[in-house]
């Protein structure tokens, strides 16, 4: 059996006195993509923050690829060849484009050639290179989200982390984000994903994470949560009866 | 035919050197649900800001009611009955989730005088109380609102538009980060706002599946320009929606 | 035209010294939304660093490296570590607060220790006066305003040409966002109090001679960095020097030309113009878009 | 009854009037160590408390209502004309004797009938300097550069007045604030004005940086002050640029005295630095309630003030007083005072002007 | 509950305090109790510019001299007292307004700038505009008021007077917090972009917002007149601005309660400190810095996160119990 790449255990974790999660245990299977789904404030959000050390765990262990990891410094991580792409707008506003992108490349050690990595994602994000000069604070919601993954993918993750990348993104962009994506698996790379566009999600997935109240509910193939009714009733929006009002 | 109840003629947009929307026309009949799409960075985003006045258009007119309401102030649209909500998380952070709620009808209730010598929540709390139930963050009412999850801010930043019993909304990416089945939820509700109250809908949103089930019309935007405009069914079908927008 | 060469070089002298203590401003500012109340005694204090040194019979050069060393290690390290650290997650204002609490203690602490006298303050400059369009300009003025604008060069370069400088950059835009892209936070907030510290003690070092070492010698001048920094629009190292300079040169022909009387307002009215007319300050960028 | 005689002083310890205050405290603690260490006054030792006014005159008047309540023998400062103003009511009321520090011409007019000054108002100053210039610089354009505080407004008003009484304009009349650091556009505007003379009635600090820049601009006419211009501590912080600047002086460690140069050498022991005349004063306030209460042969509060007045203290008799001096019924003093010039980066007294009443 | 008993219980037992301990001071200490009730009062004005409204203004001190000085010259040209009060407030009413303009164009360090060259300007013209102000000199001759036959000469008596003129202004303040206007003022600090598109008219609010913190602070001035019976330029320097800036971060800003706690701090502790001499005000430095170290959002934050932790703590052990039970379901 293989190891996985990344294995969260007993995971306890919150805020101030509010503690969200309660022993959060999983694992991601190298190059395979994994998502998470689970209700609005389940604490998806709040298990990347952990792992990728912007929020402090109580108890519980984080391992990558063997390494012990619980609350590394994102220094630390991204050395290892972690990335993460949080929920929400993580740019530099007052930068423009192409300096934000440069930034993205600041951890990387020396060796990486990053003008030539940041041509490769202009090149594939189009959008960014014709508005490389401008100010990134006043890029479109959804052109931002892609300014962000697009700064992550100058590195060399070994495992990324990425927090709903669909929001905001238009159906062609998500497509395009979804098969940058599946490349990645191919050339090895895990991919842990958040997801509440979580149908299209599941379907490029191999494994699934049904996480509520801090927790693991399920974990399994994500074609198994897929046709599960319960998880389609519960989580996906299925057929669902609501008392209307 | 329904009257018409917003009218936006040609407005244009541009900052510096840019043009974020250009010359965009259309019109909302009263009670119909109106969604617009395009590719990111197409304009949607700023056309609202234009009619709502947040931001001045460079060029073009904005009608409600027949009425030029063209660069009045965001809050007095608001108080004519047009609400909306926003792309990015906008909420009341230190204010918890039931004030901002309150806060969202308080000033549609008398005039700024009245309120000074009305009740402390200028009678609100119920209709507070009722939306909260409704949109499922009753165990949140009491919660600052910063300290919210995404998909719950987003939930409360649509509830707050809907508080003081608009006319309108306008919902921009309403659908961005909430959970499915909150979001079936929330399509609900609107339906009922729709074909109870007569309310009318302009929705931005990327989310195909919601649009086609929700809207009655929808409006194409790319590159700041009007390339469509019909019912789902017939956008859905439109080749240069498809290139633009929808992909294959 | 004589008069006018005259009071443009001594405003620019000044303005040089307004714009090194802006600029420790504006950088504290931007790396850890501290506003720095007691920058002006932090100019205040490191002169008397050296009139210590002095006094227990070091000489001049070495008494200076001792001030700037002191300097570092108070004004910076402990700085930020007593004071700041503890309170930077907690807005803006308590931290602004605190620091004029700093300002009031180091006042009256050098003045209980030291004395309530002002100190003449030995110059490493040349003195002497120099001739030029009929004008005499002194020679200090004139150092002053050369040492300032090579320090500020040579920072600026240091900014933007290191890898480290970059990462302070990318600090001061959004410590969130560098933490999350791998840059050591921490330590760039502690490199930019550092910074300031050495700025401060030069400027101390650069106008002591004029001013004289004393205990209230700071109340004027951290004011005026704050001024200094706010036109400059309160992120633009770039700004900070136009902003100094400027409010050096318009306090000089303001009160030449305006009024004495009203001195220390019409100065400000004349930058608030600025201000209202490019709200994000003068060499600041447009407000980024919110909706 | 051998309980130690309570002093209570008011004074400008912190705030812009520190300086003031400061020295004013020092010279008092000194005197009084030395009255203290000759077994004190009719056998009692005086102890002498500061209180702070933050140079701030709603706080000094605060501060006089809290000395009162404690029922003090006398009360010194502050050293604020206007904060001397406020308080002095408060102690006319209690018929408690106030020996302060401020110059301003109108305190003594006033009719308190328990203020005492410890220096010459500047209505005994200006006079003097206005018949200078006048008389012997034969100057007809007066630039004045002042500091805008009660100080320095006092002293611009009271010699304005008396320069024009004479027949001399005022060619400039430049404000400049209290730590002021650069003082180019003053000098600017004096040098425009095109004065036969500069008057400079500044603090030392300022009136170094003003001495300084007006050197450097060239100036070259007269420059007249009062002792806060030509005291050795601004010519300690003006170097060569104070030479040539003269001025009246009332008391100085430098005039040509002995008991004023032993009291300079005392300070400078204790304190680590040169007083200025803010220091004599607050020295010779303890010496001058020490003479009138030997002189009323008893320790008597109320009978204080009017042992005060009118009194005559000689130096000989008692070497604290420093000069022989008199205190009028207003509570102004009167003694000789000196004309000096600074040469070389010494203040070199050039002439006695003699007591006024004499 | 017994919670808001135990308060009420407090409550009294200050107010109690605050009416009979200083009959047992003497004038000095009444008189620095009256000062601390006027100091209260400005720094509740701030508290509401600033504390609730989230607009930085280091002009609070300009407003209590305008208050002073029209109180000042207008008694001493014969007016009485309620007159010049209520015109003080008026004033200090029509140019706070005026000031709370250049709030709709810039924020923050910009306003803070702004209100900064504002309270300079104040504080030169009162001491340059001779012809109105006396200047450096100041005004004295002035007495304090009385009302239907009772005089407020007496140090006791004018306490009392401005104790009440306090609790006039504290039921005024809570009063104007409590209702659906502070709630209001609350939104333009936390999100005025959001705040406007839900109809609130945020130039309105902002404008009110320094008008009314103004005349508090212009209140407080004409209550400071009478009590100092001397008024010239010096107190109002930018350092009484920046003094009850600190008043009210150090209370507590944003809480009703704060500006009580914060002037008394600022006002009572250095006097308390007194027997330090010279140390005086380096101890109350440390004391200020300490103090906001260890409650870095003012006394009555740390109060409230007290209250909230608890609160939350409760709600996380809901949250832990309600995921032990999805377990077994
Ligand atoms: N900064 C914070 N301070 C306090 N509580 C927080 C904070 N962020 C999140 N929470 C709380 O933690 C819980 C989980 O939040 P989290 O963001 O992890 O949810 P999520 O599963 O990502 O939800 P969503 O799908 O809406 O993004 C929520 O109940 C929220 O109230
Ligand atoms: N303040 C501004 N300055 C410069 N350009 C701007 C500004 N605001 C918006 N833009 C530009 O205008 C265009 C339209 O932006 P807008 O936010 O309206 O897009 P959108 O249709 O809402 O996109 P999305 O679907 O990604 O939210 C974008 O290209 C953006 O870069
Ligand atoms: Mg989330
Ligand atoms: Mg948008």
């Amino acid at each position: 059996m293989t190891q996985p790449v990344l294995s969260v255990r007993d995971i306890v974790a919150g805020y101030g006195e509010m503690t969200i999660l309660n022993g959060t245990t999983f694992d991601v299977m190298p190059g395979t993509i994994t998502t998470v789904i689970g209700p609005n404030g389940a604490g998806k959000s709040t298990v990347f923050k952990t792992i990728f050390g912007m929020l402090k765990a109580r108890t519980g262990s984080i391992h990558f690829k063997g390494t012990d990891i619980t609350n590394a410094p994102p220094r630390k991580l991204l050395a290892l060849g972690l990335c993460y792409v949080p929920q929400g707008r993580n740019i530099f506003p007052e930068l423009n484009v192409l300096s934000n992108l440069e930034l993205g490349g600041i951890a990387a050690s020396a060796d990486v050639n990053i003008p030539q990595r940041i041509e490769a994602v202009l090149e594939r994000f189009p959008v960014l290179r014709r508005k490389g000069q401008q100010q990134a604070g006043t890029l479109s919601g959804g052109e931002q989200k892609l300014l962000e993954i697009a700064r992550s993918l100058l590195l060399d993750p070994q495992l990324m982390l990425i927090d709903e990348p669909s929001i905001g993104l238009s159906p062609m962009m998500v497509q395009e984000v979804f098969s940058i994506i599946k490349e990645l698996r191919a050339k090895g790379v895990s991919v842990l994903m958040i997801e509440q566009n979580a149908r299209s999600a599941l379907e490029i997935s191999d494994d699934g994470l049904v996480l509520e109240l801090g927790r693991t509910r399920m974990q399994d193939r994500a074609q198994t949560l897929l046709n599960d009714p319960r998880v389609g009733q519960l989580f996906l929006g299925g057929v669902i009866e609501e008392k209307s009002a | 035919m329904t009257r018409t109840l917003l009218e936006v003629q040609g407005i244009r947009k541009t900052f510096g050197g840019i043009t974020a929307v250009d010359g965009v026309s259309f019109e909302v009949r009263e009670g119909e649900i109106l969604g617009i799409i395009g590719p990111n960075g197409c304009g949607k985003s700023t056309l609202f800001n234009c009619i709502l006045g947040q931001l001045p258009p460079t060029e073009g007119k904005v009608l409600l009611d027949g009425d030029d309401v063209t660069g009045l102030r965001p809050s007095e649209m608001n108080r004519r009955g047009v609400s909306r909500t926003f792309q990015l998380l906008q909420v009341f952070p230190q204010l918890s989730v039931r004030e901002n709620l309150i806060l969202a009808g308080q000033e549609h209730k008398g005039t700024m005088v009245t309120r000074l010598f009305g009740p402390r929540d200028a009678g609100l709390t119920p209709d507070a109380n009722q939306i909260i139930e409704f949109f499922r963050l009753g165990h949140l009412a009491d919660e600052k609102a910063g300290g919210l999850s995404y998909g719950q801010q987003k939930l409360l930043d649509a509830a707050m538009a809907f508080m003081a019993g608009p006319r309108m909304v306008l919902l921009d990416e309403p659908a961005g980060g909430v959970n499915l089945t909150m979001l079936g939820h929330l399509e609900e509700r609107l339906r009922a706002m729709n074909t109870e109250r007569g309310a009318t809908f302009v929705v931005i949103e990327h989310n195909m599946d919601f649009v086609m089930r929700l809207c009655t019309r929808v409006v194409v935007l790319a590159e700041g320009k009007k390339i469509a405009e019909g019912t789902p069914a017939e956008v859905r079908a439109n080749q240069a929606v498809i290139d633009a927008y929808l992909g294959h | 035209m004589m008069n006018f060469i005259n009071l443009l070089m001594a405003g620019l002298a000044t303005g040089a010294i307004y714009a090194l203590v802006a600029i420790g401003f504006t950088l504290l500012w931007q790396t850890s939304q501290t506003i720095n109340f007691a920058q002006g005694e932090f100019v205040m204090v490191p002169a008397f660093f050296v009139l210590a040194a002095l006094n227990v019979g070091m000489p001049l050069p070495l008494a200076l490296l001792v001030g700037l060393a002191l300097s570092m290690l108070v004004l910076g390290v402990l700085f930020k570590r007593l004071l700041v650290d503890p309170m930077l997650r907690h807005g803006v204002l308590p931290l602004a607060i605190c620091t004029m609490a700093l300002s009031i203690f180091l006042k009256e602490t050098v003045k209980e220790v030291y004395s309530a006298e002002a100190s003449p303050f030995p110059s490493f400059l040349p003195g002497g006066n120099l001739n030029l369009l009929g004008a005499t300009i002194s020679i200090q003025s004139i150092s002053i305003f050369v040492f300032a604008i090579c320090a500020v060069v040579a920072l600026q370069t240091f900014l933007t040409k290191t890898s480290t400088g970059r990462q302070m950059q990318a600090t001061a835009q959004n410590p969130y966002v560098a933490k999350l892209l791998g840059v050591p936070v921490e330590r760039m907030i502690m490199y930019t109090f550092l910074i300031n510290a050495a700025l401060v003690a030069l400027a101390s070092f650069l106008i002591s001679p004029v001013y004289l070492a004393k205990f209230s010698a700071g109340e004027t001048l951290g004011l005026a960095a704050f001024i200094a920094a706010i036109v400059g629009g309160f992120n633009q190292i770039r700004g900070a020097i136009v902003g100094g300079l400027l409010l050096g040169v318009i306090d000089n022909l303001a009160a030449a030309y305006i009024s004495t009387q009203y001195r220390g307002a019409v100065p400000l009215f004349l930058l608030i113009a600025v201000i209202l007319f490019r709200p994000q300050g003068l060499m600041g960028r447009a407000e980024e878009r919110t909706v | 009854n051998n309980a130690p005689i309570k002093i209570i002083n008011v004074g400008e310890l912190s705030g812009p009037g520190a300086t003031v205050g400061t020295n004013f405290k020092n010279s008092a603690d000194l005197a009084v160590a030395e009255i203290n260490a000759k077994g004190g006054i009719l056998g009692r030792k005086i102890e002498i408390v500061h209180l702070d006014t933050q140079s701030n005159p709603g706080v000094a008047r605060a501060l006089v209502q809290k000395a009162i309540d404690e029922n003090p023998y006398a009360i010194m400062g502050p050293g604020y004309s206007g904060s001397v103003k406020v308080s002095a009511p408060l102690a006319a009321q209690a018929g408690i004797a106030q020996v302060m520090g401020g110059e301003a011409a109108e305190l003594t007019q006033l009719g308190f009938g328990t203020l005492f000054r410890t220096s010459f108002g500047q209505q005994s100053s200006m006079p003097k300097i206005a018949k200078y210039i006048a008389d012997n610089l034969k100057a007809k354009n007066v630039a004045v550069i002042w500091v805008n505080n009660d100080f320095g407004k006092g002293g611009r008003d009271m010699v304005t007045k008396e320069l024009t009484a004479r027949g001399v304009k005022i060619a400039a009349d430049i404000s400049t604030e209290a730590g002021q650091a650069d003082f180019a556009a003053d000098v600017v505007k004096a040098k425009n004005a095109n004065p036969d003379a500069i008057f400079i009635y500044l603090n030392e600090e300022e009136s170094a940086r003003a001495l300084r820049e007006l050197k450097r601009q060239g100036v070259t006419v007269p420059l007249v002050g009062e002792t806060t211009l030509i005291g050795q501590k601004v010519i300690e912080l003006a170097g060569d640029a104070a030479n040539g600047a003269r001025g009246h002086i009332g008391l100085t460690v430098d005039a040509p005295n002995d008991n004023l140069k032993a009291y300079g050498k005392k300070f400078q022991e204790k304190y680590n630095y040169i007083p200025d005349h803010n220091g004599i004063k607050g020295y010779l306030g303890v010496y001058m309630i020490k003479a009138a209460t030997e002189k009323m042969g008893k320790v008597d509060q109320k009978g204080l003030p009017d042992a005060l007045k009118g009194l005559t203290i000689l130096a000989a008799q008692e070497p604290g007083i420093l000069m022989d001096l008199t205190i009028d019924k207003n509570g102004d003093l009167d003694r000789d005072s000196f004309l000096a010039f600074v040469e070389n980066g010494k203040q070199i007294v050039k002439e006695t002007l003699p007591k006024m009443s004499k | 509950m017994s919670r808001s008993l135990l308060l009420k219980a407090l409550g009294l037992v200050v107010i109690a305090a605050l009416i009979f301990v200083p009959l047992t001071l003497n004038r000095y200490g009444i008189y620095i109790m009256s000062l601390w009730a006027i100091m209260t009062i400005a720094a509740m004005g701030l508290n509401l510019t600033l504390g609730y409204a989230g607009q930085v203004s280091l002009a609070q001190g300009a407003f209590v001299g305008l208050g002073a000085y029209t109180v000042a010259i207008m008694m001493t040209a014969g007016f009485g007292f309620w007159l010049p009060l209520v015109l003080a407030i008026i004033i200090t009413f029509a140019v706070g307004w005026l000031l709370g303009y250049p709030a709709l164009r810039v924020q923050h360090h910009y306003l803070a700038f702004v209100t900064l060259a504002f309270s300079t300007l104040v504080f030169l013209v009162f001491r340059n505009e001779e012809w109105l102000t006396k200047g450096i000199y100041g005004i004295m001759g002035f007495k304090r008021p009385s009302a239907f036959g009772v005089s407020f000469q007496k140090p006791i008596e004018f306490y009392y007077f401005t104790l009440g003129a306090l609790a006039l202004a504290s039921a005024f303040m809570a009063w104007l917090v409590r209702s659906p206007w502070g709630r209001a003022f609350v939104a333009l600090r936390e999100n005025p972009i959001r705040a406007l598109s839900l109809g609130v008219d945020t130039r309105r609010y902002t404008l009110m917002a320094f008008a009314i913190g103004s005349a508090m602070g212009g209140f407080a001035g004409a209550l400071y007149a009478p009590l100092v019976e001397f008024i010239d330029p010096t107190p109002f320097t930018l350092a009484l601005s920046l003094n009850l800036l600190m008043m009210v971060i150090v209370g507590g800003s944003g809480f009703f309660f704060g500006p009580f706690l914060g002037a008394a701090i600022g006002v009572l502790l250095p006097e308390w400190l007194r027997f330090a001499h010279g140390w005086y005000l380096i101890i109350y430095a440390l004391f200020v810095m300490l103090l906001l170290i260890k409650t870095p959002t003012g006394i009555l934050g740390i109060v409230e996160n007290m209250i909230a932790a608890r609160k939350t703590r409760a709600a996380s052990a809901a949250r832990a119990a309600a995921s032990a039970g999805l377990d077994k379901a």
